[in-house]
């Protein structure tokens, strides 16, 4: 038996077990929930010592006020068209997602992940990247790709894991990859993309090139290892790379609490490596592409990494294999204050003039019918649940660039198994 | 006895063993609140408070490391790993010093404590949702490995690892979760509770660690396989009709060296099944310790069917996954001559 | 070939590799080197909000003025008893180090760690702890043993591999172990025991005990996820631990910009996890002193962990395997501006009266002769180098509680082996 | 020709390929203006620059990730891991990124890369400076493992290394970096400048990965070894006057089958021989390969020599050591009727 050794001059330890502020059952209400006033953050020069950047980690970037316009010194003064690209580009992800994710209920698939309520995150970041830049991206940035232009069919194809799928049914629904659109593998290990990030961006430096990259993790993800060894060789090497935390508030069923948040922001992680940080509105697309539009001339500048918190809210289920109301209220995702990314653009737009409603039923239902016909597209090269064995060899390709002896007697007896 | 599938008589193991002793506390990814993804810890930290029941960061190094110093204080931390797919950043922790503390320290710090993670495929998992590490951990001295096939077994095993002295690696099969599975995944699932291994005694009991169980006499040959595979190997055997004498080693170190070597000796044939890659997986050690120890009884060579080397693809399942048709052609040669 | 994109219009990025001041042939200069003042550093109350103690993690606490006299708010204003107890043991290191040193020299054993230039902390942390508090030490905190009255010939026959070695010679030397004075088994892999400190203290306040943990690593090693771990799980659960970064500037070849110290302190590091953290002057005993008794006293009362990240200066090679010349100037150890914590401690006692040439001219025979007689003492149950293998059926025993037959094959094989 | 031990050609092996290709880039603790704590690297920072050659931050985890990004990026790292028994932390981007990524892609992004580290005993370093981990990465699908015996191999192999397009585990043996070595350590070493194998040619040439070497023919029996043990081995077949087929084995995945078969069918006997842990250790499955495609070959069991099932102690390196006395009992055994 462990032996307690408390002293009567002691007081009692006791472990403190961080908890949400609401479970099932409770009604959840965040009127109490301090908001930074969009247009308050103040923006320093990109060129700035990471110091003058630390009181951005405990504020937050907002651009959009209460009336959705577009306010403070971190207002990116973005041309309309860039703003209905982004706007698009989140709409499309969304009914995307929808769809996808009733094909996996109708048995299509295995798997699938909707990043409902953080459309903005990648789809913004997309647009103030360069093209030629890299993302080293977790399972929920599949606005990168959206944004970049990557045909929503072979990621329906990836997601079917059918004869279109590139990566031949290898991965899992959703771990996309596409080196052209420098798009990095996704990996179902968490967090070990973000080091590898800030090594692709090293690589760049040792080159002379001028692209840098971006790395993305969620918030859970941050205790791994990975996290520290990332913020580690960027501050190390002065890596232009863009370290993003994509702080949706839960982890599976683990509010950000279990991750660290109770005590400090993930932004202020940037302080102990002297790196610059922001903390971002992460349903602000404006405040997202604004921030990132910052970190990337900082970067691309050789002034150094930024650490970007993106603030959020994980809006439905972790995944297909997931009830958030087993451990959350259901009314949790409306009750949060920083409301839905696409409505806040669309408002914004609305107010600027660039935008109307009849436009925005038009879009949507462009989007609709493309989304379903590209459905339709991917279909006919299968779903999931009619993949027989057929071409089954090529299960045991690209192990190696050449196949070796006991991986070709491997297949071997494969395809006369059952013989 | 109550009726129980896989998870609901570990679930139990954990009551009964917490009821009994206050120092086992259990932590994990989602383990607290919601009682894990898979729900093996459902209502403990109801039951037993936040203190003895709790969430974790994501951070296998931590949950491993953190366990480390909760045993060196005198605590019994029963840890779960989400899936042992993600045991590797826990890697360094568990084998370079949960295993060698009472080692180097001459017994001074011992490590007792249980490693829990679901393990093995044909789930559709992908990649990372259905690894079989098991060989990574049984070349480690210092650890011992524990697979149980059967809910009976599952909650006897995992009591025995709780009390056991040393650290135990205790990967569960979660494809037969629910219940178990004949390698056909075209026919549909038979409930545990369709089966006499569901038959979970109430309270405590222990099934010894290092004990293989013969799950079936015979004079053909012997089939030796753990988790999942005992299930498949069985149909497999049944199917093809042949008098095989299967053994489910349940602990692979310390492996029950005598109960293998009585049956090869007894049958002169012996073939092995795991769902893991076949280089360097723990059928190599198995094949290598029956030829060292039984050779002069052996009739043909030992057979090893495995998973491929290659990782684990999401939509060739059942081309990776070592199914009866496998099975059947590794049979068939070791039945030869 | 790996493709530099450069474009036109954007500048050649640059891998920044951290460079030590000075290398071998250039003259150590520290005169430019911001030292604060002693008796600069506010002290807040241990019940504070962790951000109140922000300001410290860029500041150095320090008690000794330049005339060896303790001012401001962190002088501890100790007994001269315990000055007095404190000297004594850092001379006993720096004695038994030299001693050792010279052991393995003489083939007497394989490899020997020195603290030199270090004994302040170990030895004044120990004196400000609880000696039912325990320690999860690097190798270099040998001080924190011979604080505690472990006995010399003890840590001698462990350095021996011989027959006086509890551990039966299975670790390297220095790797020492005691359960009865609180010292945690130290291991070869660095890092490993910050996290497990960690754990400690979460054992401690779930049975609701009152001791607590005090967690070391070296500044190199703060690189490892292991780092990370612990300061996350500290955070979230609100550890009763001390966590201490030795910052001797030194990682085996590298220096500490290497490990992140270019572009923020170790202490900073608190502060994205929300932890109280101290920067201390490490070659100052009773600043040593004062911030693990303000830090121990926070954590015994429920309020929480804290980084302590100690300055100093590995004045001597990092092991017997290694020649520190090779990478940096011969002269930099004189050249460091903090100077000996034994001189500064010693200067400190005579500047109040408790302490003389005389009495230290005896301390140091006396702690000679004690040393002189442990290594006798010791010798006569062996060295390293006369080990044959006499009861080397020994090495079989404590893999397992109970030996399994394949070790015990393995142990009658190896009895037999030879004959 | 040069004469170099083996240090020095794998310091000349890095020159070379840095001269011949800008994008190798080497990096590791104290890798960089040091030279390594073996002095491996020397001498790189200097000729190549900072940005070609430099120290990192103590995280092996870190290390194997930026390489990983480098990789994706277009280079190609060559890194060190200072010692065999630190690799762990680094264990989860070797196994779940490194070794998957050509596979998970389908080719789309691949991993050329070296992971050079030192390992082995020998050399009194306890229990985290003698470890041999091989077997951990050899059952992972996707890494090769190659392990020279001699300078000249050490040049070769690691070229070859260098330029194969898939991830390679470069384990040196450092016992032998100075010399080889009889397993009999009350002998004083000789330098490996007496030896024939330390005539290393200047500029490129590589030993081809996958391809083991004869260094002794024999018909008595087959032992397979590699890195020390090759020399252990072969002054234990010498001082025991057996006619003994030494097999070199220099890769082990993808291992050299042929070569091995041909000697094992031709002599009937097999004995192989490694310093890591007996249990999952590579032996394993070198033996469970020999019987399954040798069997009725064979004339005696395949044995195995190897390191025990423990922690390496600091204070028994020899009883732990599979030294000249150990391989000549099992020698015996395998020679048997
Ligand atoms: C190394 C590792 N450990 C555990 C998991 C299981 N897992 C998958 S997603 C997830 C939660 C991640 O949360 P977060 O990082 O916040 O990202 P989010 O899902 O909110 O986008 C967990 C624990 C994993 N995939 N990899
Ligand atoms: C995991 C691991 N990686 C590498 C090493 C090799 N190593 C031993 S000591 C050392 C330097 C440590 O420097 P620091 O943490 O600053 O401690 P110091 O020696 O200065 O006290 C290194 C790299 C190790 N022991 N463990
Ligand atoms: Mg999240
Ligand atoms: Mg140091």
């Amino acid at each position: 038996m462990a032996r307690s050794e408390r002293r009567p001059n002691r007081p009692a330890l006791a472990l403190h077990v961080p908890e949400p502020p609401y479970r099932p059952g409770d009604t959840p209400d965040y009127s109490n929930l301090e908001i930074p006033e969009a247009g308050s953050a103040p923006r320093p020069d990109v060129a700035c010592d990471d110091s003058e950047t630390h009181p951005l980690v405990n504020h937050l970037v907002r651009v959009l006020d209460d009336d959705h316009k577009a306010v403070g010194p971190w207002d990116p003064k973005l041309d309309p068209e860039v703003l209905r690209k982004i706007y698009r580009d989140m709409v499309t992800v969304r009914i995307f997602d929808d769809r996808m994710y009733r094909a996996q209920r109708q048995g299509k698939t295995s798997f699938y992940m909707k990043c409902t309520g953080e459309e903005a995150i990648a789809t913004a970041a997309a647009a103030a990247m360069d093209a030629e830049d890299i993302h080293f991206p977790t399972y929920r940035q599949q606005g990168l790709l959206v944004a970049r232009g990557y045909p929503l069919v072979k990621m329906m194809c990836q997601i079917y894991s059918n004869s279109g799928d590139h990566m031949k049914g290898r991965q899992l629904p959703i771990m996309y990859s596409d080196k052209e659109k420098g798009f990095f593998s996704i990996s179902g290990n968490l967090g070990t993309q973000f080091p590898q990030a800030v090594g692709w961006a090293m690589a760049s430096a040792i080159k002379g090139d001028s692209r840098i990259a971006m790395g993305w993790i969620g918030d859970g993800a941050t205790a791994e290892g990975d996290f520290h060894a990332a913020m580690t060789f960027a501050s190390v090497y002065q890596a232009p790379v863009i370290l993003a935390t994509v702080n949706n508030q839960w982890a599976i069923s683990s509010f950000s609490g279990i991750a660290g948040a109770e005590q400090a922001t993930f932004a202020s992680r940037a302080i102990g490596y002297g790196m610059a940080g922001l903390r971002v509105d992460g349903n602000d697309a404006l405040a997202v592409y604004a921030a990132v539009r910052w970190a990337s001339e900082r970067a691309r500048s050789n002034n150094g990494p930024t650490m970007i918190e993106f603030f959020t809210y994980r809006a439905e289920g972790h995944s297909t294999s997931d009830d958030p109301t087993g451990y959350r209220p259901k009314e949790e995702s409306e009750a949060w204050p920083l409301g839905d990314p696409i409505e806040r653009l669309k408002a914004h737009m609305i107010g600027l003039g660039e935008w109307d409603e009849e436009r925005d039923s038009a879009l949507h239902e462009e989007l609709s019918a493309e989304v379903r016909k590209s459905q339709k597209e991917a279909e006919k090269l299968g779903v999931l649940s009619d993949q027989g064995d057929e071409n089954k060899e090529s299960m045991f390709e690209d192990v190696y660039a050449e196949m070796p002896w006991h991986i070709a007697e491997q297949r071997d007896a494969a395809l006369k198994e059952g013989e | 006895m109550a009726v129980m599938n896989m998870i609901q008589a570990l679930n139990d193991a954990h009551k009964v063993a917490m009821r009994a002793d206050e120092d086992i506390v259990v932590f994990g990814e989602d383990a607290g609140y919601f009682g894990g993804v898979f729900r093996v810890t459902e209502g403990l930290q109801k039951e037993f408070g936040k203190e003895r029941a709790f969430d974790t960061p994501i951070s296998e190094n931590g949950i491993v490391a953190t366990a480390v110093g909760m045993a060196a204080y005198g605590l019994k931390p029963v840890i779960e790993i989400q899936f042992a797919d993600y045991i590797y950043p826990g890697y360094d922790q568990i084998v370079s010093e949960v295993a060698k503390m009472r080692y180097r320290t001459a017994g001074e710090w011992t490590m007792p404590m249980v490693i829990r993670s679901p393990y093995g495929g044909g789930i559709y998992g992908g990649q990372t949702h259905s690894q079989s590490p098991e060989s990574l951990f049984t070349h480690i001295a210092g650890l011992k490995t524990v697979i149980p096939s059967t809910p009976y077994d599952a909650k006897g095993l995992l009591l025995a690892a709780i009390e056991d002295p040393d650290p135990v690696l205790f990967f569960e099969p979660k494809r037969i979760y629910n219940g178990p599975f004949s390698g056909h995944h075209d026919q549909p699932v038979v409930p545990w509770s369709k089966r006499a291994e569901a038959e979970v005694p109430e309270g405590h009991y222990t099934v010894p660690i290092g004990k293989a169980n013969v799950v079936r006499e015979g004079e053909a040959l012997t089939v030796l396989a753990y988790g999942t595979m005992v299930h498949v190997a069985r149909a497999a055997m049944e199917e093809a009709d042949v008098d095989a004498e299967i053994i489910d080693l349940r602990t692979l170190v310390p492996l029950d060296i005598e109960t293998i070597e009585k049956s090869v000796r007894k049958t002169g044939r012996c073939l092995i099944v795991h769902e893991a890659p076949r280089t360097s997986g723990f059928g190599a050690e198995l094949s290598a310790l029956v030829t060292e120890r039984c050779f002069y009884h052996l009739e043909a060579p030992v057979e090893r069917v495995t998973g491929w080397d290659t990782p684990y693809p999401h939509s060739y399942e059942w081309t990776y996954f070592p199914g009866p048709a496998r099975i059947k052609t590794a049979l068939k040669k070791v039945m030869a001559d």
